[in-house]
C-alpha cells in the first residue's frame, strides 16, 4: 500500500466520521422499516402481511376496505350487482385507469388476472405458484361483457367473495407486464396504485415512487422506501437512530422507548387471533375437561399485559372482535383460575400428564412466540402438567403443524389474521377441514353442530343472518375449547414526529397514500 | 505432573485463569445445591428487574425469571457442552489425523481431501445444516459444533503425526517388532497427546463461543432451559431497553472464555519443552551486559582485537551456566588464531560475545573487556556495535543453510551487507556483490547471485557466507566452525579458500573448530578451551607437537588419524562437566590421570611465558622443560 | 508458476465435486420442504405435495443430483423457490456485499493482527507486548455478535455516531464515505477475533524466527534492528502466518453470518441461513457451492502467495 | 560359507514429483544395483559423503525401506518381506542421533523391553535378567532404567541405543554414523565399547560413516560409496594405503591432517552430479583428473582381486 492510498483511505474515514447526513432522512420520502424482505411483488404469489404492506400501495383491487373498517367499498370497480342466487357478480369498471407500464386497465385485464391464477392451462399460469388462489376457488368463470364490464360466475353462493376481492390476492396486475417479464414479474411489478415500483435491491430496499396519474388523488410523498430489517431489535435501533421514519410491529419491550415527543405511537386492533391448537384426537386433550383446564390455567392477562406489554387483548373465542358485526359480545374469556384448572385435571385424571408443545421462533402474526410459549409452559407446569417445548423455525413449524399433530405433539402455537369471519373457522374448525382432507384443523376438533353453522353462514348473502350463525358457533367452540384462546393483537406502529396523517387499518394493511412527511 | 503444575502456576496470568475457571466450575457444580430461585419459574409481573435488587442479585429477564439462577444453570450447561464438544472433536479429529499422518500415501490423500472439503464448507452453515437435519436442541448443537471442528483437529494432529512418524524412535520401535497399531498407540500417541491437549485447551473457549452462537440463532437449548447463548439470544430483543439481560450472559461468556484461554495458554506453555528452557524468548539486538560488572581495562593495545577476562553466562530460571568463565585472548593483524574445544567448552560463546551476538535472554556478559583497536565494546551502545558488525568485524557461521536467509536471493543478502554500512547506489552494490562471489571462486557469479540459498550446494553456500563476511573488507573475521557441516572434500576446498584470502588480504581470523587437523593446517596460534576456560595456548605447531595440558594431549590421542589402521583408541573416561555446576579448581581433574588433591581445592591460573601458557599444576611436561627440549 | 497454478486449480475440482455432494446430501436429509415455505400458513399437505411435484422434487435423489449438477456445469444454478428469482443473480448480488464486509475485515485483521504480533514479539515482555497480549486475549474471548450488539447500543443508538445497520444510507448515500461509515462497526466486530488469532500466531511465529541463525547472521552483518525485525524476521515469519491468514479468511467469511444478522448486512451468509430455514434447496446448494468455490480459490491464492514467498516450496 | 550378510543386486529408486496423471517428473536412483558380502565376525566400513546412498543402503538392510530390486540374505536366510520385525531378530540398527532414536515419553526400561517382548516374547523376570545383563555389558547403571531419555548426555544415550540393539540378540548390527553426533572424547569411548561387544558376542558390524579415520580405525574391510554405487571395496589396509579409485584418494587427501600443508585437492568448481539428471558413464568423471574417453561412454564395474576391487577404467596403481 502506497502512502497516497493510505492518505486517501485516511481522509475517507475522517469524512465518514464527520458527515452527519445519515441521521436525517430526506423530506417527502418516507422510509418504512419492514419486518422482512418481500418474497415477491406479485400479489397473486405472496401470502405474508409484510408483502401486502408494499403491494397495497402499488396495486388496486376491484374493491377495497373502507378506511378504518373491514367493510367493502368500490375501487377499480365503480359498481357491482349480485344475482339473487348469489352466484353471479357483475362489475362495472372505472374508466381511464392505466397501469404503471402504460397499458390500459379494462375487463380483459381483470379476466387475465383471475385466469392466470385459476386456470392451469393459462399460458401464464406458470408464473406462479399462487398459494392463495383458493380464495377464489368458487369462481367458475370470468367473462368480459364489454370493455368496461366483467362478470364472475361462482359454482356456489360464497359470502366472503367480495371481501376476498378486497384482499391482496385480488389485486389487479398489468397483463402486459406479466407477459413481458414472465417469472420475473414479481421483481418487476406493475399495477394501478398510488405508487409505482422503482427499485428493488435485495435485502436493502424496495423503492416505490409517486404515481402522478393516480385516479384517486396523488400521494403526498414523492417516494416510499421499504427497508427489510428482520431483526426487531435492529428495527428499534434504526428508529431510535433516525434511520427510518416509520416502523411496524414494534416489539413490546421497546414500546417504552417511543413514549417521548419525537415519536407517535399508533395502535389498531385487527382481525387477529393467537391461540394454541390442542390435539383433541389423542392424549390428555382428547378430554374436553383437560382442554378447558388449559384455558383456565394460562394467565392470559399476564401474557398480554407483561410479555406483550399491552399490545394485545385477551381473546375470548375463535373470532376476533375486529369483525364487529360477527362478534359475540356476550362471550367472556376463560378467567385465570389455576385452582379450577387443577380440579378439572383431577376430575379427568390428567394430573402430571406429559405434553409436547410445539413453539415457533417467529412467523407471521405470532407476536413473541418463544417468550409466550415459555410463559405458557410455566403456567401449565404450575397446575401440574409437564410440558416439554420443542421450537422450530416458522416454515419448519408449519411443516410440522399443518399436517396435523397426531403422533407428534399435544399442543402448538398458532395465529391467524383474516379478512372475513368465515375464513378461520371454516378452514380450521370444521370436521371437513382435518389435515387429511386438506384443511388446517390440525387438532382434529369435530362438532357436527359447528360444521352445520359454518356451511350455512357461508352460503348466506345476508349479513345479519350470517352474524347470528357466527355468534352461535363462537359460543359452542368456546365451551368445547378445541384451542386455548390467548390473545387478539393490537397492531402497532411508530412514526417519527415528522410523519403526519398516518393511521393503521384494521386489515393490517399499510396505506401510505395520504401520509406526508415534513 | 508436579513439574507441570509448578510451571503452570509460575505463569501468573495462567494462574489467574485457573482460579477464575476453578471458581466458575465449582459454582457450576454446586448450582443444584445453592439456594437459588427456580430458573424456569416465570413471573411476568416482575420482569426486567434491574440488577442488585432485593431477591434478584442480577435482576430478572423478560419473563421475570431470576437472572442469577439462570446464569449459573446456563453456565453449567454451556461449560458441559463446550467441554463435551471439544472432547468429541478432539477424539475423532485426532484419530483421523493420526491415521492420515501415520500411514501417509493414499490413505492420507483421501482423508485430507475429505477434510479439505469440510473446511471449504462455511462452518456455521455446516453446523446449521446439521442442526436443521437433526432438529434443534442443545445435544444436536453439540454434535454440530463437534463435527465442524473435527477437520481442525484432524489437520493439526496430522501435521504433528507426520513429523513424529518420521522420527528415528518410530523406526526403532519397528525394529523392536512392533506392529502399526502398537506403534500408533505406544509410540506416536503419547507424543501427540500434549499437542491434542494444547489444541483442546485453546479451543474449548472457541467451542463455547460457537455453541453460544448456535443457541443465539435459536438452534441450541430448548426453552425454558437456559444456556448462555440462548440467554443472550432471548435478551436481544430487549437490548436497548434492558441491556442488563444481555450484558449478564455476555459478560459471563467473556469471563469464561478468557479464563479458559489464559489457562490454555498456560497449559500450552507448560507443555512446550522449548519454553522450559526459556528458548522462546526473543534475543535482543545485542547481548545484555551486567550493569554491576567489574570493568576491566582493555588488554593488549597492540592487538587488533583483545579480550580480557571475558565472562558470559546463561541464566535460565534459577540456574546459571557459566559458558565463558574468564577468557583472555588477542589477535593481531594478519594473524589466524584457532580456538579448539569440544561442544560446550565455550568457544562459540566467546566468539559471539565479541560483537554482542550471544542470544539474550538468557545470555549475559557479566565481566571483562573486548577491545577492538583499543575501543571497548562490552557495554558499548547498540549503535557502536552495529557500526562495527560486518564492517570491521565479520562472522562466518557453521551451517550455511541455516545462517543464510532462506527467502532472499543471495545477491540481495550480499548487497544488504554492503548497504548496511555504506550508502552506495543499488547498482554499484550489486556489482560489488558479484565481485565478491567471484572472489570466493563461485562460478557464474552473475546468475548465482539470483539463486536462493537452498538452490546451492553446501560448499557453495559457505562460499556465499565467506563472501558476505568479506563484503566490507573487515579487519577481523570470526569463523565459527565454518566447515563442520560440510563433506570432507568440500571442507578442504573451503579451508584452502580461507587460507588464500587471508594471505591475499591480510585478514585476522579467529577460527573456531573441534578438529586438530584443521587447526594445524590453518592457524598460527591456538587456544584450547575446556569448560569455559582456556587451558592451553600457544603456537599451533608447538601445541600440536608437544601438548602440555593433560586434556590437550588426551584429546589428541583419542582422535583417530588416517593411516593408523584398525586399532583401539585411547578414550578419556567420564564426561565434560556441566557448566552450571563446575567443580572447584581444575574442571578436568575428575577425568585426569595426573590428578592430585591440590587440583581440586584451588583456583588454577593460566601460567606461561610469552607465546605459550597452560592452566595446569601437573602438566605433561613443564613449559620450561619443553623449551629446553627444543 | 503458471503450471503450478493450473495444477492447484485442477486439484480443486474433486474438492468442489465433494462439496456439491455433501451439500446436496445434507439438504436432502433436512426434513421439511420448500413447498411449505412457499405456501406459508396456507400450506396443506395436499398443496405441498402438488407443489413439490411441480418443482421436480419427487424425482429420485440421484436423478435430482445429476440434473442439478448438469445444469450447474452449464451455468444454470436454478431458481430460488423462496425468492422467486435465479439463484445465481441472488448469490452474486449478496456475495458482493459479503465480500465487501469480509474483505474489509480480512484486510483489517491481517494488517492489524500481523502488526500487533510483530510489535508484541519485538517488545517481548515490554509494556506494548503486555498491552497487546491483553487486548488480543479480550478480542478472542468475546462473542462477535455480543460485541456487535454492544457496539450498536453504544455508537449507533446512544452516541448516534454511526448508522445502525445496512450497507448504504437509504437516501443520499451510496458513495465510498457512506459505505465506510456503514462498514466500520460490522467490519470491526467481525475482525476482532481474527485479529486476536493472527496477532497471537504472528507473535509466536516471530519469536520462533527471531531465534533462527539467519537472524543472527543479519545482525552480524550490521543490519539495523528495524530491518532485522520488519524485513528479515517478518518475511520468514510470513511463511507460517500466511496459511493462518488463509484459515482466518474462512472463519471471517463464515463468521460474517452473525455480523450480517446483527447489522442487517445484505450478505450471502444471512441469505444462506434464511435459505436453510426456508428449505430453499437450490439457493442453499448454489450459494454454498459458490462460497466454497471462492474459499477454495482463496486457498489456492494463499498457496500461490506462499510459493511466491518461499522459493523452497516445490511448484 | 560363513557369510553373515549377502546382498545381491540391491537397488533403490525414488519417484520424485508424483503427478495426478502421467508419469512422475523423475526417478532418482539413490542406490544402483550392488552386491555385497560380509563375513561373520567382520566389520565392514562403508564410507561416503552426504547423498551417496549410505543411509538408503542401511535402511534397506534392516527392512525399514523396501528395495526396488535385489535380495538380502542374513546368515544364509533370504529376507524378502519388508517386515522390520522379521529382520529384527537377525539384524539390528544403531541410529545416528542417539537422542531422537529414543521415545521421549518412555522410560529406558520400556524402551529396552520392547524388543524382548515383541521379538522374543520373554516373561517379566526373564526380561529383567536380560536387561541387567546387557546393561552390565555396555556399562550403564541399572538405576538409569527408570529415567527418561532427555536426562542423558549424547554418549549415554548412544550406549542405551546400542543396548537396545543388543536386546534383539541379532548377530548383525548396522551402525549408521553411530559416533558422528558425539564429542571426540566420548566418541572414542563408544567406539571402544563397540569393539568390546563385538569381541564378546561375536557380532558382525556394518559401520557407516563419513569419517575416514574412524572407519579405518574400526573396520576390517571398507567399501567406498559414491553417487549410489560402490566405487572401491577391499581390506582396510589396502584401500587407504594404496587407493585405486581416484575418489578414494581424493577423500583420503581431503581429510585435514596435522602436519600436512593446506592445499585444495581439486578444482573449486566441482560439484556433485544432479541425481535427477545423472551423467552418463562414470559419475565421478567430471571431478576426475585421470578421466579418459571410456569414462564418458559406460559406467565401470568393480574389478580386481577379491581383497581390493575398484570400479574405474583408469585406476591408480
Amino acid at each position: 500500500m502506497t502512502r497516497r492510498t493510505l492518505l486517501a483511505v485516511g481522509t475517507a474515514s475522517v469524512l465518514a466520521f464527520s458527515a452527519q447526513s445519515f441521521a436525517q432522512t430526506p423530506e417527502n420520502v418516507l422510509i418504512v422499516g419492514q419486518i422482512a424482505e418481500p418474497k415477491a411483488l406479485d400479489p397473486a404469489a405472496v401470502t405474508a402481511v409484510n408483502d401486502f404492506r408494499i403491494l397495497m400501495n402499488v396495486y388496486d383491487g376491484l374493491v377495497r376496505y373502507q378506511s378504518g373498517t373491514l367493510e367493502v367499498e368500490p375501487a377499480l370497480a365503480t359498481d357491482w350487482e349480485i344475482s339473487d342466487d348469489g352466484k353471479v357478480y357483475t362489475f362495472k369498471l372505472r374508466d381511464g385507469v392505466t397501469f404503471h407500464d402504460g397499458s390500459d386497465f379494462n375487463a380483459e385485464a381483470v379476466k387475465f388476472n383471475f385466469d392466470r391464477m385459476l386456470k392451469e392451462d393459462h399460458p401464464y399460469h406458470d408464473t406462479g405458484p399462487f398459494p392463495l388462489s383458493f380464495f377464489f376457488s368458487a369462481v367458475q368463470d370470468v367473462e368480459v361483457v364489454d370493455p368496461m364490464t366483467v362478470k364472475f360466475t361462482l359454482d356456489a353462493p360464497y359470502a366472503p367473495f367480495l371481501s376476498n376481492l378486497a384482499y391482496p390476492t385480488g389485486l389487479i396486475v398489468s397483463p402486459e407486464a406479466v407477459k413481458a417479464h414472465g417469472k420475473e414479474f414479481g421483481r418487476n411489478p406493475s399495477g394501478t396504485g398510488p405508487f409505482k415500483f422503482a427499485e428493488w435491491k435485495s435485502n436493502e430496499r424496495v423503492v416505490v415512487e409517486r404515481n402522478d396519474d393516480y385516479w384517486d388523488g396523488t400521494a403526498q410523498t414523492e417516494a416510499i422506501v421499504f427497508r427489510p430489517i428482520t431483526d426487531a431489535n435492529t428495527r428499534t435501533a434504526e428508529m431510535l437512530a433516525g434511520g427510518i421514519d416509520l416502523m411496524v410491529e414494534v416489539p413490546p419491550v421497546a414500546l417504552s422507548q417511543f413514549e417521548g415527543d419525537g415519536y407517535n405511537l399508533v395502535e389498531q386492533a385487527g382481525p387477529h387471533v393467537w391461540f394454541l391448537i390442542l390435539n383433541a384426537k389423542e392424549g390428555p386433550f382428547a378430554d374436553k375437561r383437560v382442554r378447558q383446564a388449559a384455558n383456565y390455567a394460562i394467565n392470559k392477562q399476564a401474557i398480554v399485559d407483561d410479555v406483550l406489554e399491552g399490545t394485545a387483548a385477551v381473546a375470548a373465542g375463535p373470532t376476533p372482535p375486529a369483525f364487529a358485526w360477527a362478534y359475540n359480545e356476550s362471550l367472556e374469556p376463560y378467567p385465570y383460575d389455576p385452582e379450577k384448572a387443577k380440579a378439572l385435571l383431577k376430575e379427568a385424571g390428567a394430573e402430571g400428564a406429559e405434553l409436547t408443545f410445539y413453539v415457533t421462533e417467529g412467523g407471521s402474526g405470532m407476536l413473541d412466540p418463544v417468550a409466550m410459549g415459555t410463559a405458557i409452559q410455566a403456567d401449565l407446569q404450575a397446575v401440574g402438567l409437564d410440558v416439554k417445548i420443542e421450537t422450530y423455525e416458522w416454515n419448519t413449524f408449519l411443516g410440522q403443524v399443518n399436517p396435523g399433530l397426531e403422533g407428534k405433539a399435544d399442543m402448538a402455537e398458532m395465529a391467524w389474521m383474516t379478512n372475513d369471519p368465515d375464513t378461520l373457522p371454516y378452514l380450521a374448525l370444521r370436521t371437513e377441514a382435518w389435515p387429511d382432507k386438506g384443511g388446517f384443523n390440525s387438532g382434529y376438533y369435530s362438532n357436527p353442530e359447528v360444521d352445520e353453522l359454518l356451511e350455512a353462514a357461508r352460503a348466506s348473502t345476508d349479513q345479519a343472518e350470517r352474524a347470528k350463525l357466527y355468534q352461535q358457533m363462537q359460543t359452542i367452540v368456546q365451551e368445547d375449547a378445541p384451542w386455548v384462546f390467548v390473545a387478539n393483537w393490537k397492531q402497532n406502529a411508530v412514526t417519527s414526529s415528522r410523519v403526519e396523517n398516518f393511521e393503521l387499518q384494521p386489515s393490517f394493511f399499510l396505506l401510505l397514500k395520504d401520509v406526508s412527511k415534513k | 505432573m508436579r513439574q507441570f503444575f509448578a510451571l503452570l502456576f509460575r505463569n501468573r496470568l495462567a494462574a489467574a485463569g485457573a482460579i477464575v475457571m476453578a471458581i466458575v466450575v465449582v459454582l457450576a457444580l454446586l448450582t443444584p445445591v445453592l439456594p437459588l430461585a427456580d430458573p424456569d419459574v416465570t413471573n411476568t409481573g416482575d420482569r426486567f428487574i434491574r440488577p442488585f435488587s432485593d431477591g434478584h442479585l442480577l435482576g430478572t429477564d423478560h419473563l421475570g425469571r431470576d437472572l442469577l439462577s439462570r446464569l449459573l444453570w446456563g453456565t453449567r450447561l454451556s461449560l458441559a457442552v463446550g467441554f463435551a464438544a471439544a472432547l468429541i472433536a478432539a477424539t475423532i479429529g485426532s484419530a483421523i489425523g493420526i491415521i492420515a499422518g501415520y500411514f501417509g500415501g493414499r490413505t492420507d490423500n483421501i482423508i485430507m481431501r475429505g477434510v479439505d472439503m469440510l473446511m471449504a464448507f462455511p462452518y456455521i452453515l455446516l453446523a446449521l445444516a446439521i442442526v436443521a437435519a437433526l432438529g434443534p436442541g442443545l445435544f444436536n448443537a453439540l454434535i454440530a459444533v463437534a463435527a465442524v471442528n473435527v477437520p481442525f483437529f484432524a489437520r493439526n494432529i496430522r501435521g504433528i503425526t507426520v513429523s513424529i512418524a518420521h522420527k528415528e524412535f518410530v523406526d526403532a520401535a519397528r525394529l523392536s517388532g512392533m506392529g502399526d497399531m502398537r506403534i500408533i498407540l505406544s509410540e506416536v500417541l503419547p507424543n501427540v497427546i500434549p499437542v491434542i491437549v494444547i489444541a483442546m485447551s485453546t479451543t474449548i473457549g472457541w467451542m463455547i463461543l460457537e455453541t453460544a452462537g448456535l443457541s443465539f440463532l435459536g438452534l441450541g437449548s430448548q426453552p425454558p432451559q437456559a444456556d448462555l447463548g440462548s440467554m443472550l439470544g432471548e435478551a436481544r430483543s430487549a437490548l436497548i431497553t434492558n441491556p442488563h439481560t444481555s450484558i449478564v450472559p455476555g459478560a459471563m461468556i467473556l469471563v469464561i472464555v478468557m479464563a479458559i484461554n489464559l489457562l490454555g495458554d498456560g497449559i500450552r506453555d507448560a507443555l512446550d519443552p522449548r519454553l522450559k528452557s526459556g528458548a522462546l524468548s526473543r534475543p535482543k539486538p545485542a547481548t545484555l551486559v551486567d550493569k554491576n560488572r567489574t570493568e576491566m581495562p582493555p588488554g593488549d593495545p597492540e592487538a587488533l582485537l583483545s579480550i580480557r577476562d571475558l565472562r558470559t553466562e546463561f541464566r535460565i530460571k534459577d540456574k546459571i551456566y557459566k559458558a565463558v568463565g574468564g577468557v583472555d585472548l588477542s589477535v593481531r593483524p594478519g594473524e589466524c588464531l584457532g580456538i579448539i574445544g569440544e561442544s560446550g567448552s565455550g568457544k562459540s560463546v566467546t566468539a559471539l560475545s565479541v560483537m554482542g551476538l550471544v542470544s539474550s535472554p538468557p545470555g549475559i556478559i557479566t565481566a571483562g573487556s573486548v577491545a577492538f583497536k583499543g575501543e571497548e565494546l562490552v557495554g558499548a551502545s547498540y549503535k557502536t556495535l552495529r557500526a562495527y558488525r560486518g564492517d570491521r568485524v565479520a562472522y562466518i557461521f557453521q551451517d550455511p543453510l541455516a545462517t543464510l536467509h532462506p527467502l532472499f536471493r543471495i545477491g540481495d543478502q550480499l548487497t544488504e551487507a554492503i548497504t548496511s554500512h555504506h550508502a552506495i547506489p543499488k547498482k554499484e552494490a550489486n556489482q560489488r556483490a558479484i565481485e565478491l562471489l567471484r572472489a570466493v571462486r563461485i562460478p557464474n557469479a552473475e546468475s548465482r547471485a539470483k539463486s536462493f540459498p537452498h538452490e546451492l550446494s553446501g560448499g557453495m553456500r559457505q562460499r556465499v557466507g565467506i563472501a558476505m563476511a568479506l563484503a566490507n573488507d573487515p579487519d577481523v573475521i570470526i569463523a565459527d566452525e565454518p566447515t563442520t557441516a560440510l563433506d570432507v572434500t568440500v571442507q578442504a576446498q573451503i579451508l584452502a579458500l580461507l587460507n588464500d584470502l587471508r594471505r591475499e588480504r591480510g585478514l585476522a581470523i579467529i577460527f573456531i573448530t573441534h578438529d586438530f587437523g584443521v587447526v594445524a593446517q590453518l592457524c598460527d596460534r591456538v587456544a584450547v578451551m575446556y569448560a569455559g576456560r582456556i587451558v592451553e595456548e600457544g603456537d599451533s605447531a608447538d601445541i600440536l607437537g608437544n601438548p602440555v595440558h593433560p586434556y590437550t594431549s588426551r584429546l589428541m590421542a583419542c582422535v583417530p588419524e588416517l593411516g593408523g589402521g584398525k586399532r583401539e583408541l585411547e578414550a578419556i573416561p567420564g564426561l565434560p562437566p556441566v557448566v552450571n555446576n563446575l567443580p572447584a579448581g581444575c574442571a578436568f581433574a575428575e577425568r585426569c590421570a595426573n590428578r592430585q588433591p591440590q587440583c581440586t581445592n584451588q583456583e588454577i591460573e593460566l601460567i606461561g611465558t610469552g607465546s605459550r601458557s597452560v592452566r595446569c599444576l601437573f602438566p605433561e611436561k613443564s613449559l620450561v622443560e619443553d623449551r629446553e627440549l627444543q | 508458476m503458471a503450471g503450478y497454478i493450473f495444477k492447484r486449480l485442477l486439484s480443486a475440482i474433486p474438492v468442489l465435486f465433494g462439496i456439491t455432494l455433501i451439500v446436496f446430501l445434507i439438504m436432502a436429509m433436512i426434513p421439511g420442504d420448500p413447498a411449505t415455505a412457499i405456501l406459508g400458513s396456507y400450506a396443506t399437505p395436499e398443496n405441498v405435495a402438488k407443489l413439490n411435484r411441480d418443482l421436480g422434487l419427487d424425482a429420485p435423489l440421484w436423478q435430482r443430483y445429476f440434473i442439478w449438477l448438469g445444469n450447474m456445469l452449464q451455468g444454470d444454478f436454478g431458481r430460488s423457490f423462496a425468492l422467486n428469482r435465479p439463484v445465481l443473480d441472488e448469490v452474486i448480488e449478496r456475495f458482493n456485499a459479503t465480500l465487501i464486509l469480509a474483505g474489509t475485515a480480512f484486510i483489517l485483521c491481517s494488517l492489524l493482527g500481523v502488526i500487533a504480533g510483530v510489535v508484541s514479539a519485538a517488545r517481548q515482555y515490554g509494556f506494548a507486548d503486555k498491552a497487546i497480549t491483553f487486548a488480543v486475549l479480550l478480542g478472542i474471548s468475546i462473542p462477535s455478535f455480543f460485541l456487535g450488539m454492544m457496539m450498536v447500543l453504544l455508537f449507533a443508538v446512544n452516541l448516534k455516531w454511526l448508522p445502525v445497520s445496512g450497507m448504504y444510507a437509504i437516501y443520499g448515500g451510496g458513495d465510498l464515505p457512506d459505505l465506510i461509515r456503514h462498514l466500520i462497526m460490522p467490519a470491526t466486530a467481525l475482525s476482532v477475533v481474527a485479529i486476536g488469532v493472527i496477532a497471537r500466531l504472528s507473535r509466536s511465529a516471530m519469536l520462533e524466527v527471531l531465534r533462527q541463525d539467519f537472524i543472527r547472521t543479519a545482525r552480524a552483518k550490521g543490519v539495523h534492528e528495524f530491518g532485522v525485525i520488519w524485513r528479515h524476521a517478518l518475511k520468514a515469519a510470513m511463511v507460517s502466518i500466511i496459511p493462518v491468514l488463509g484459515i482466518q479468511a474462512g472463519f471471517v467469511l463464515s463468521g460474517a453470518v452473525y455480523i450480517e444478522m446483527v447489522f442487517q448486512w445484505p450478505g450471502v451468509g444471512r441469505m444462506l441461513v434464511d435459505a436453510i430455514l426456508k428449505r430453499d434447496i437450490l439457493l442453499v446448494q448454489g450459494g454454498v457451492v459458490f462460497v466454497a468455490a471462492c474459499y477454495v480459490l482463496f486457498n489456492i491464492i494463499v498457496d500461490v502467495a506462499q510459493s511466491m514467498l518461499d522459493p523452497r516450496i516445490k511448484t | 560359507m560363513n557369510t553373515a550378510v549377502h546382498v545381491e543386486n540391491l537397488s533403490k529408486s525414488f519417484v520424485v514429483g508424483k503427478r495426478l496423471l502421467g508419469p512422475p517428473k523423475g526417478i532418482v536412483k539413490a542406490l544402483h544395483p550392488l552386491n555385497l558380502d560380509v563375513e561373520k565376525g567382520e566389520t565392514l566400513g562403508i564410507v561416503g559423503e552426504s547423498g551417496c546412498g549410505k543411509s538408503t543402503l542401511a535402511r534397506m538392510l534392516v527392512g525399514l525401506l523396501e528395495p526396488t530390486t535385489g535380495l538380502i540374505e542374513i546368515s544364509g536366510e533370504p529376507l524378502q518381506n519388508t517386515d522390520p520385525a522379521l529382520f529384527g531378530r537377525k539384524i539390528q540398527y544403531v541410529f545416528q542421533d542417539p537422542v531422537s532414536s529414543l521415545n521421549p515419553r518412555k522410560t529406558i526400561r520400556q524402551i529396552m523391553e520392547a524388543p524382548l517382548v515383541h521379538l522374543h516374547g520373554l516373561g517379566r523376570d526373564e526380561r529383567a535378567r536380560r536387561i541387567s545383563e546387557i546393561f552390565e555389558m555396555v556399562s550403564l547403571r541399572e538405576e538409569f532404567l527408570d529415567r527418561y531419555p532427555h536426562e542423558f548426555s549424547g554418549g549415554q544415550a548412544q550406549r542405551i541405543g546400542i543396548a537396545r540393539a543388543l536386546t534383539a540378540d541379532a548377530q548383525v548390527i548396522v551402525l549408521d554414523e553411530p559416533v558422528s553426533a558425539l564429542d571426540v572424547s566420548v566418541q572414542a569411548q563408544v567406539l571402544n565399547l563397540l569393539a568390546d561387544l563385538k569381541r564378546q558376542l561375536n557380532l558382525t558390524y556394518l559401520f557407516i560413516s563419513h569419517d575416514l579415520a574412524v572407519v579405518e580405525a574400526v573396520s576390517d574391510r571398507i567399501a567406498v560409496l559414491y553417487f549410489g554405487s560402490i566405487v572401491e571395496v577391499g581390506t582396510a589396509a589396502e584401500v587407504f594405503s594404496s587407493p585405486r579409485h581416484p575418489y578414494t584418494k581424493l577423500l583420503a587427501e581431503s581429510a585435514p591432517v596435522v602436519g600436512r600443508p593446506l592445499k585444495a585437492p581439486e578444482n573449486a568448481e566441482t560439484e556433485l552430479p544432479d541425481p535427477l539428471d545423472p551423467p552418463t558413464g562414470c559419475a565421478f568423471r567430471a571431478r576426475c583428473r585421470n578421466a579418459i574417453a571410456e569414462c564418458a561412454a559406460s559406467s565401470p564395474s568393480l574389478e580386481g582381486p577379491a581383497n581390493h576391487q575398484a570400479a574405474c577404467f583408469n585406476p591408480l596403481s
